[in-house]
């Protein structure tokens, strides 16, 4: 359902979606048979002149639960305890386990700025070579990078809608994270978490290339652009 | 949670006083000499006896406290279903915030501002600046360093 | 002010003003719980705060112990003597307890003002903030359990509303629970 | 129990004659049915405040960066104040009022068959502190600086330092109305327990209790059990604000995530603590209307002290990727999907009551019907959010704001409509005028659905909560989805439009409308077997009750109804 409005741009973005299908599926099947049933009842029992309400006594109600209330409370159940799996698998792949990156990336996010410190053509970061970018981050596609997320003064959240990628950053701390591009172009980097005035305006773009373009990059890096506005 | 009783039957009288007269003055005395053997603890020096002390005699006294001076001994069971129900959902809130705030450290995080105040050198940086009788916030010296250390950011955002 | 009929009502078996009194209590525990319990993540947290506790006066925290302890003996003793119809012995105690309440201030002040002028406000640092949050929270408690006492003494003196000494003592003794956790947490645990 | 009937009577006279002043009777008033009639029109007034808020930050979405008729240009600040005290009105200073101290001031005396609160003088004290952080509240907004732009969560560092909000007086006023307004609701929650636990007429067992005071009771437990902590918070967070303490800040030895946890250990409790009242309105309602017995009275309440526990479980869901420790995730993301078992079964439940009935479509059975069917729709959503995977897309995200509206919206606004709509008979002595009111009701009902059907989508396609101009985010700003945003816009301008239908009805008819009987639905719970209004000191002589609330349609009478209080 998620790709129809955002594209998949990461390698665990289909497994979210695929996580969201079934949350949408279970909750869907069960949202419409209860409102059909609501519905149906209503109708079916509108007060008609000559219609008397019936009156179930704790036995006729518990016949009644057993048969109408614990058959579908029990399927719930089952249904919950499926989402509860593919919550936590979905969850432990992308934020419990680091696969061996080839890249590290440090996102530093502050009042109303991104700032992105690539690894440089030498692929270490803390080289003489690093290059810092504001509000821009170029990815080559296909390669495994694991990023420090930090912020200077207040809390922050580094969000890629078209990874799927999502952590707040915290002042003090430095969280860490992965993903791996799979998908060639220019997307957005928003803050998700409300940081103040500027929280609406410190949107960052995100170039993910082909190794060639990536390379080129490297060479003549575009960085320190002025902000725009 | 307290599902009150059914209609109230009066097997409890209103005044506790008449039930057996606690000696007051015997639990009171009790309590100072809890409170003098807690105190013997920092004395020793021993850190883990004076911990065990301490919070073990705290407990023995509220215990005492509230058995016979709150009368809950003689009070109606949900009302000490409600009171312990509280101090559960406190254990629950500690237990369940530990990890972030108690922790400096965990899956994929590190709290390196935590983790630098409480590195010796700090310590021994407060002792220093508290000679000099300025109140300057011990933790503040620490903090440079926590920024430098984890986002090395080019001079724009300073 | 006429009470209404609702009030003289007990359908749970216990009496209104002592149900009213326990729930005040369980959202008291709530309260100090939570504040408690972050100093106590935060001590656990923070080795080097054994540091700064280790500036507390410690025989000032004892001796305010025992004066709590002492001031709840005399709650509990009004109680008995309320339980008795006594309402002048009973209001006499509890002046006795509102003097164990000053007595408490009255060293409070003095170990605060020593501690400040030596630099340990409450700005100083973690371990300080908590200290002056928690014992300012407990000691404004106990001015506000003195300040009601010495309304209830004034009544139980004329022999009115004698239930509410037990009301009242029941308060105090949850005043002095708080400060028999304040006091190792603060001063001990060095 | 010492009362006995000849005391009663007496008792009950000598209220009589002790005259009022015009002051003493509106203002001043300690009567638990007055009270109840002052929290409901100031959170009524709170509520048009809150609403327009919602207006103008809904005019900034649609039509970006012009001015809004009524308020002018929309800065950043402004609409970080404007969503922020949005959020804030709507929970703490409309819903709760309303449908916990309103309706609970009004129905527990009355339901539980008792002539007033059992302490009278702090239900009223409680009102003032209530009034106080209103007005506290409001002065946060003119202040230097402006009012508090950090969402209602005021998450510190951005609500503890001054340098960061940018407003240095706002954050603290704000917190201080907050703190006022939780001071306000434990006093008037240990009155709602202690009357309902205490007060009950004789021969009330404890399953002979309507399902509304049963409810606004637990509703106040979990709201005294919850607010501690955050009490706790308060305090620190204000030290931190103007004292220059370090609770929460990094450089301090202080840490952000421990407010996080001390607030949502509040929030989540929070948010059954307003759902409860409302469920207990519908199970009323729908109960009268379709002349039923409650389904399974026992699993109802047992279900509900079930969600009540299970709500302390499961706050981190708000933390998902704010920071905490990945692994406690896990641990949340069960107990949150595990919530919806109680709720689904309660929702079970209430469906099933109408089996076998004989319904008639009055106006509060519509609203509470259609509380059924939107709620549903926002408890079904919320395990997107609940299921930590998918909480990684979604959170703060607009599919968030859809689902809390779906889920506040049923309980604030058509939970207190449903509760007005029933009880009015019984506050003002008078009818309403039946057919405006059901104008009222489709058009308020499918504008709502208009609103906030569209932010499930727009949430899908990556919009983010309080970012007010999308046009920086070239993936948000394509044109279809500013067609969204206008539509939904249109659709509240239609929603609060409908509103002055409903305002005016309800003023007009408080005086004149059609004199009502005693019991005009033929309920059988005790507020329904003494005069409308109720004079002071409502019943004479109190009632016994000799049977459960729902005894509707039993075998054998020919009336389809059985008072609690009549002996045959």
């Amino acid at each position: 359902m998620l790709e129809h409005y955002m594209q998949q741009g990461s390698s665990y973005a289909s497994q979210i979606d695929g996580l969201v299908w079934m949350v949408l599926l279970m909750t869907g099947f069960w949202f419409f048979l209860v409102q059909g049933a609501l519905f149906y009842l209503l109708w079916r029992y509108r007060a008609r002149p000559g219609h008397k309400a019936v009156y179930l006594d704790d036995a006729a109600e518990h016949a009644f639960e057993v048969k109408w209330i614990e058959i579908p409370h029990r399927v719930i159940l089952i249904c919950d305890v499926a989402v509860i799996i593919g919550a936590i698998t979905v969850w432990s792949d992308i934020k419990l386990s680091a696969p061996k990156h080839d890249e590290v990336i440090r996102v530093v996010a502050q009042q109303w700025a991104w700032t992105f410190t690539h690894a440089g053509p030498d692929g270490e970061l803390d080289t003489a070579d690093d290059i810092v970018a504001i509000d821009e981050m170029h990815l080559q596609v296909g390669k495994t990078y694991s990023y420090e997320l930090g912020a200077k003064d207040v809390l922050h959240a580094f969000s890629v809608p078209v990874f799927r990628l999502k952590q707040d950053a915290i002042p003090g701390r430095v969280i860490t994270g992965w993903f791996k591009p799979t998908l060639v172009g220019e997307f957005d980097v928003q803050c998700a978490e409300i940081c103040g005035i500027g929280h609406g305006i410190m949107p960052a773009r995100l170039y993910v290339e082909t190794p060639e373009a990536h390379a080129a990059w490297l060479a003549n890096p575009t960085h320190y652009l002025a902000y725009k506005f | 949670m307290s599902a009150p009783s059914p209609h109230s039957h009066e097997h409890h009288p209103d005044a506790h006083g008449g039930a057996h007269a606690t000696n007051y003055v015997k639990i009171w005395a009790i309590l100072l000499v809890l409170l003098a053997v807690s105190l013997i603890g920092p004395e020793l020096g021993i850190r883990t006896v004076t911990l065990l002390t301490a919070f073990g005699i705290a407990v023995v006294k509220a215990y005492m406290v509230a058995k016979y001076f709150m009368h809950l001994n003689i009070e109606r069971r949900f009302v000490v279903q409600l009171l312990v129900v509280c101090l559960g959902l406190m254990t629950l809130f500690f237990l369940a915030t530990a990890p972030d705030v108690m922790k400096h450290w965990g899956m994929n995080w590190r709290n390196e501002s935590a983790k630098n105040a409480n590195i010796p050198e700090a310590v021994h940086h407060e002792a220093g600046a508290e000679a000099g009788h300025e109140a300057a916030p011990a933790g503040h010296e620490a903090a440079p360093a926590a920024h430098e250390a984890a986002p090395a950011a080019h001079g724009a955002g300073e | 002010m006429v009470r209404p009929i609702a009030t003289t009502r007990s359908a749970s078996g216990v009496p209104t003003g002592r149900l009213a009194v326990w729930w005040l209590i369980a959202s008291e525990i709530v309260i100090f719980g939570g504040l408690l319990v972050c100093y106590l993540l935060h001590r656990l947290g923070h080795p080097e705060w054994a540091t700064y506790a280790s500036h507390t006066n410690t025989w000032a925290g004892a001796f305010n112990t025992f004066v709590l302890l002492t001031s709840s003996l005399s709650a509990v003793l009004a109680h008995k003597a309320a339980e008795e119809g006594n309402g002048a012995k009973a209001a006499n105690l509890l002046l006795v307890t509102c003097g164990g309440a000053l007595t408490f201030l009255v060293v409070k002040a003095f170990e605060w003002t020593y501690e400040i002028q030596h630099g340990f406000t409450i700005t100083a640092n973690g371990f300080w903030a908590f200290y002056y949050t928690a014992a300012g929270l407990h000691g404004l408690h106990v001015i506000a359990g003195a300040i009601i006492m010495l309304i209830v003494a004034a009544d139980a003196r004329k022999g009115k509303e004698l239930q509410r000494v037990e009301l009242i003592g029941i308060y105090w003794h949850f005043v002095d629970l708080v400060w028999i956790f304040l006091f190792p947490l603060l001063y001990i645990a060095k | 129990m010492a009362e006995t009937h000849g005391h009663e009577a007496h008792g009950h006279d000598a209220h009589a004659h002790h005259e009022e002043g015009w002051f003493t009777k509106y203002f001043f008033s300690t009567d638990h049915k007055m009270i109840a009639k002052q929290y409901l029109f100031t959170g009524m007034l709170l509520g048009a405040v809150g609403a327009y808020f919602a207006y103008v930050f809904r005019m900034q979405m649609a039509f970006p960066n012009k001015p809004v008729p009524g308020y002018g240009l929309v800065t950043g600040a402004d609409y970080n104040s404007l969503v922020t005290n949005h959020g804030a009105i709507m929970i703490f200073w409309v819903a709760m009022p309303v449908l916990i101290a309103a309706f609970g001031n009004f129905l527990i005396p009355l339901m539980v068959g008792c002539d007033d609160m059992v302490f009278p003088r702090i239900n009223r004290l409680s009102y003032q502190i209530f009034l106080l952080s209103a007005i506290v509240l409001a002065a946060s907004f003119f202040v230097q600086g402006g009012g508090f732009g950090g969402a209602w969560t005021a998450y510190p560092p951005l609500s503890a330092k001054a340098e960061y909000s940018l407003t240095p007086l706002g954050p603290t006023l704000w917190l201080a109305a907050v703190a006022l307004e939780f001071v306000a609701f434990l006093l008037g929650g240990i009155n709602f327990v202690t009357t309902a636990m205490n007060s009950r007429a004789p021969g009330m067992k404890a399953f002979d209790i309507p399902m509304a005071v049963w409810m606004i009771v637990i509703a106040s437990i979990l709201f005294m059990c919850s607010v501690g902590p955050l009490v706790a918070g308060a305090v620190m967070l204000m030290f931190d604000q103007q004292v220059g303490t370090g609770f929460f800040d990094p450089d301090r030895g202080g840490d952000p995530v421990l407010w996080q946890h001390l607030f949502w250990f509040f929030g989540h409790p929070e948010v059954y603590v307003v759902l409860l009242p409302a469920l207990g309105f519908v199970a009323e309602i729908i109960t009268v209307f379709s002349r039923k017995r409650l389904f399974a009275y026992k699993t109802v309440l047992y279900t509900t002290i079930g969600t009540g526990v299970l709500s302390f479980f499961v706050w981190a869901h708000h933390q998902f990727i704010a920071g905490i420790d990945p692994r406690m995730a896990n641990v949340f993301s069960v107990t949150t999907v595990l919530i919806s078992i109680p709720i689904a079964e309660m929702m079970f439940v209430y469906i099933a009551t109408m089996f076998g009935g004989s319904i008639s479509f009055s106006v509060p059975m519509l609203w509470a019907l259609a509380f059924i069917v939107e709620f549903l729709l926002g408890g079904v959503t919320g395990i997107f959010l609940g299921a930590s995977g998918a909480d990684i897309y979604f959170h703060d995200t607009y599919f968030v704001v859809a689902h809390f509206h779906y889920t506040f919206f049923p309980i604030a606004i058509i939970g207190t409509y449903a509760g007005l709509t029933y009880w009015f008979p019984k506050m003002f002595g008078r009818h309403m005028n039946e057919a405006v009111n059901k104008v009222h009701f489709w058009v308020t009902i499918t504008s709502f659905n208009g609103i906030f059907l569209p932010l499930f989508i727009l949430g899908s396609a990556g919009d983010h909560r309080r970012i007010f101009d999308y046009s920086n985010f070239p993936e948000l700003s394509q044109p279809w989805m500013q067609d969204m945003r206008v539509f939904a816009t249109v659709c509240l301008l239609i929603m609060l439009a409908a509103q002055p239908l409903f305002l005016v009805n309800f003023f007009y008819s408080m005086f004149k409308g059609k004199k009502a009987e005693a019991n005009p639905w033929n309920a059988n719970t005790l507020e329904w077997q003494c005069p409308s209004p109720p004079p002071h000191g409502n019943f004479s002589p109190l009632p016994e009750v000799y049977r459960g609330p729902y005894e509707y349609s039993a075998e054998g009478r020919d009336q389809d109804f059985w008072p609690q209080n009549s002996p045959t």
